[in-house]
């Protein structure tokens, strides 16, 4: 690359931190051994797993033997989901969730309620947010599971967790959430939020890609997803990523560490990129204007499309997205957006800029006078544009 | 994912705008990714003599409504009834098969535009043709 | 590790070699964009993906955009198992197996025997050879996959997978074939052995861990086992590891390309083991003589313990293995020696030597020396042995 | 996985061998996973004044087997009966989970050989005690 980039889609994925990267070298071709051989080079690297899980757990104040390793945000979605409700179906076979579940956990939904499985989609409100009251309202003699994200991937907003929770506990009915965007970038607590099964991935915190985690209270009821051999006292099969677990433990322990701070110091320069946007005409935030993720910022830009957008912030070195990654693909209006109760046309403008620990002040410079231009010259071709 | 020449119709298209008292003006829109696109023909004699078009989309969308009016101008209006969304696309260098419905748009808003000025000046509309197939392999189109 | 090590586990899983990882380098931290989005940092990846593709389907002979690429060998199998079944389940419920899977495959079978399907576990002969007329046999009328894995990975025996195949697609059924063991080890053709499904993995020829890939066959019913976003073309959500898929990719490649002299070399010198350790009276080579695995030798020591002679020669510096690594925690005599008819207390004396491509005639004379120490040592204090 | 105890036992066993013309012999298998032990035992006046063992089993069931045979020399038979599993692990600074049950082996085995003694010297065999608990968590134990 021969000019400078500013990547501002940090919750698409992010690089892998250097010191990251250097603690899981050794681990691909010196210390390779199977953790679950008998010889000392398989086992000194099932201690090196254990480093890892508990890494893993105190960043969410869990117990280290609820930690149980998966490639990603992905699996983890697809274990709790499935797991949990093949476990439970003979209590029943009602599921809770939302309707701007990222698509690990919808599509994972879809595919129960095409085995048997009832779903309640709850709604958000304009700002992206569950109600605890929706969730408990919609609670039935046979409801088996509620998944609710704890912060949404795309608008940011973070959801009341512990109060679902507390519902959730009080009625006896296992609670999941899907926590890829949130844990590494705000305080989470397993215990006082009353959770029981929690994902978690690598990639959105400065860990490596194809690594993850799903939390699992202790005594809850849940299938395994993975069968095969023995590995993760026999709930999670497939030889360990030790590389991977390395990396995800490092990554873990080191956003812990900096959470405090690098909240607040993402959550000032966020506030200048969002003021400083708005300040373009017919524009608007979409998202909780103040309970969201610190590092997400997400505009509407009236009268033109967020593809095309993006295509012109690249020519210029800066990398955003339109809203979640996966789905880049699709022509789609964001499921999110249209559940906010955003008409089509506008949800397609919209464009999503996440911040890192590398953002500058610089940065947010730059990229604000990148996005006026745009915005201005596809405005000028745009059929919609009012004169 | 574009092409050189997507990116060069798409960063600097031509003919963007109006045309003021135009001969004939269509516009239509795809219902399921959102896009609008809007074109502005000058007719004399049954030859387009200029095109300038307006387009809420994507790049694709963009470059092919450029590449489109490039097209057309100076031709029949046969021959621009005729241009195909295939023509356009690999006028492109080509499109991601997901964006050929891009360039279906661009014919289509042709085609109104031309049945616009047809019956502004007292004559039928020609048929608007079954929807033109993209050439892609179905299975593998995310269309 | 101060002395040095002679590693005969490869089977267990092999070191990343160190060209792997150096092309895998540059995707952690660099080039670290998410393949699904529209800037150039993440599209230069995903031309990355379809390298990995073209590498991984040419040791197969497959086509690239049949190549799926998933965590390893459990998820591909669990796959290849789960979504096949669902996706046929309307023809019918019937798999056919056999009795010496990986347990990746056969607790999958279980947990679809769980769910309403029914399955055939197929015997294996004395040399753990499953025969193509028992399988025939075994087709009913509402049978709708087979799956017979390519070799052992226990005791190394290569299955009649072009035979098989041939039935399966006679019949017009499925078939599955875990070639965990065999891909980058020995020559394979998706098209002339008529395989619909392929399960590989990284771990197992010098890639890294945590990535593998399933072949899927034009044309083949099967769901999808990992729902989430629209990566791998709809049918395996998860954000890409990249470098993972860039090492397995290279790994594949390298493998291919050394593969008649390495399966030559391999044979000779796990000839040479295999003779020199059936020299030590009351031993016996299980699996079959010549149709194996090129770097498998595995030798029951009668009136002996397969763990204690593991441990002893860990002292020594070397690394082995009883079976299979992922079950190394079970008490169980191995599945794998019960159906080929071993007696329980025999087939707890079995030990696996799997060499690799650093192993030497030298490291050949060392852990003969190694093991016929050891046996004697634990003959000496065994009640079962005859005076 | 195995304390450096349990090495030293393993690799250097203590009492491996047989008695000839013993007072006592105990043989015990475990059904799961194929493990059998032989102890023999030298008594002199309820004094078990020497024992010895052997065993085919894995690193911990040579090493219970060593360090029992070590921890019953020069006690009493009631003092020997009551040598439990749980003992014998500890004294190897603990095994791990699924290899308690080599501990349990090395305390039936002397139980039989302890019963064969008295037996054979015309007195009622004991009691055999319930099975001795582990003392792990039975949800993580893999027994
Ligand atoms: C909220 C959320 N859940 C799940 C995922 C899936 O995680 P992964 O890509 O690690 O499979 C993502 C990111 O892609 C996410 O943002
Ligand atoms: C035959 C066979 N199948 C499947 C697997 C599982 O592969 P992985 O460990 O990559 O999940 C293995 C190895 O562990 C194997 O040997
Ligand atoms: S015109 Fe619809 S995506 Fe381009
Ligand atoms: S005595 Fe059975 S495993 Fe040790």
């Amino acid at each position: 690359m021969d000019k400078k980039i500013i990547y501002m889609d940090h919750a698409a994925t992010t690089y892998t931190a250097k010191e990251v990267v250097e603690a899981m070298i050794p681990y691909f071709s010196d210390e390779f051994g199977n953790p679950s051989s008998v010889y000392s080079i398989g086992q000194s690297n099932k201690k090196v797993l254990d480093l890892a899980r508990k890494q893993a757990a105190s960043a969410i104040n869990a117990q280290p033997d609820e930690i149980f390793f998966t490639n990603g945000g992905t699996e983890s979605d697809n274990w709790a989901l499935k797991g949990a409700a093949f476990a439970n179906e003979r209590k029943g076979k009602h599921i809770i969730t939302t309707s701007i579940e990222h698509h690990a956990v919808l599509h994972s939904c879809e595919w129960l309620a095409s085995r048997g499985f009832e779903i309640t989609y709850l709604p958000v409100d304009k700002f992206g947010m569950v109600s605890p009251e929706s969730v408990e309202k919609a609670i039935r003699q046979d409801t088996i599971l509620i998944s609710v994200m704890y912060a949404n991937n795309e608008v940011g907003t973070i959801q009341p967790i512990a109060e679902i929770g507390k519902i959730a506990r009080k009625h006896g009915i296992c609670f999941h959430t899907d926590a890829v965007q949130a844990v590494g970038h705000v305080p989470i607590d397993v215990v006082s939020e009353n959770i029981d099964l929690l994902s978690l991935s690598g990639h959105k915190l400065y860990g490596p890609k194809g690594i993850g985690a799903l939390y699992i209270r202790k005594g809850t009821r849940i299938q395994s997803f993975m069968h095969g051999g023995a590995q993760e006292r026999k709930r999670r099969a497939g030889t360990e990523n030790v590389p991977g677990i390395v990396g995800l433990g490092a990554a873990i322990e080191r956003a812990v560490t900096h959470l405090p701070e690098e909240m607040d110091r993402l959550t000032d320069l966020r506030n200048e990129l969002t003021r400083e946007l708005l300040k373009i005409p017919a524009t608007h935030l979409n998202g909780h204007p103040t309970k969201r993720l610190p590092n997400n910022t997400n505009i509407i830009f009236e009268y033109i499309e967020g593809e095309s957008v993006l295509l012109l912030l690249n020519m210029k070195g800066i990398c955003a997205s339109t809203g979640s990654a996966c789905n880049s693909a699709s022509l789609e209006p964001s499921h999110v957006l249209t559940a906010m109760g955003i008409p089509h046309e506008i949800a397609h403008g919209s464009i999503r800029l996440t911040i890192g620990e590398r953002t500058t002040a610089e940065d947010v410079k730059i990229v604000t006078a990148a996005l006026k231009e745009t915005v201005e010259k596809l405005r000028a071709m745009s059929p919609l544009t009012p004169k | 994912m574009y092409s050189e020449k997507v990116m060069d119709h798409f960063t600097n298209p031509r003919n963007v705008g109006v045309i003021e008292n135009p001969s004939g003006v269509g516009e239509e829109g795809n219902p399921s990714c959102g896009d609008i696109m809007k074109m502005y023909l000058k007719v004399e004699n049954d030859i387009i003599i200029d095109a300038k078009f307006q387009t809420f989309g994507c790049g694709a969308a963009i470059a092919s409504s450029s590449m489109a009016t490039e097209m057309i101008k100076g031709k029949t209006l046969e021959e621009a009834w005729t241009l195909s969304n295939k023509a356009v696309a690999e006028a492109l260098d080509g499109l991601p098969p997901n964006k050929m419905h891009c360039s279906v748009l661009a014919e289509e808003t042709i085609h109104k535009a031309i049945n616009d000025f047809l019956v502004k000046s007292g004559r039928e509309p020609w048929g608007d043709g079954e929807c033109s197939s993209c050439g892609h392999d179905c299975d593998t189109c995310e269309l």
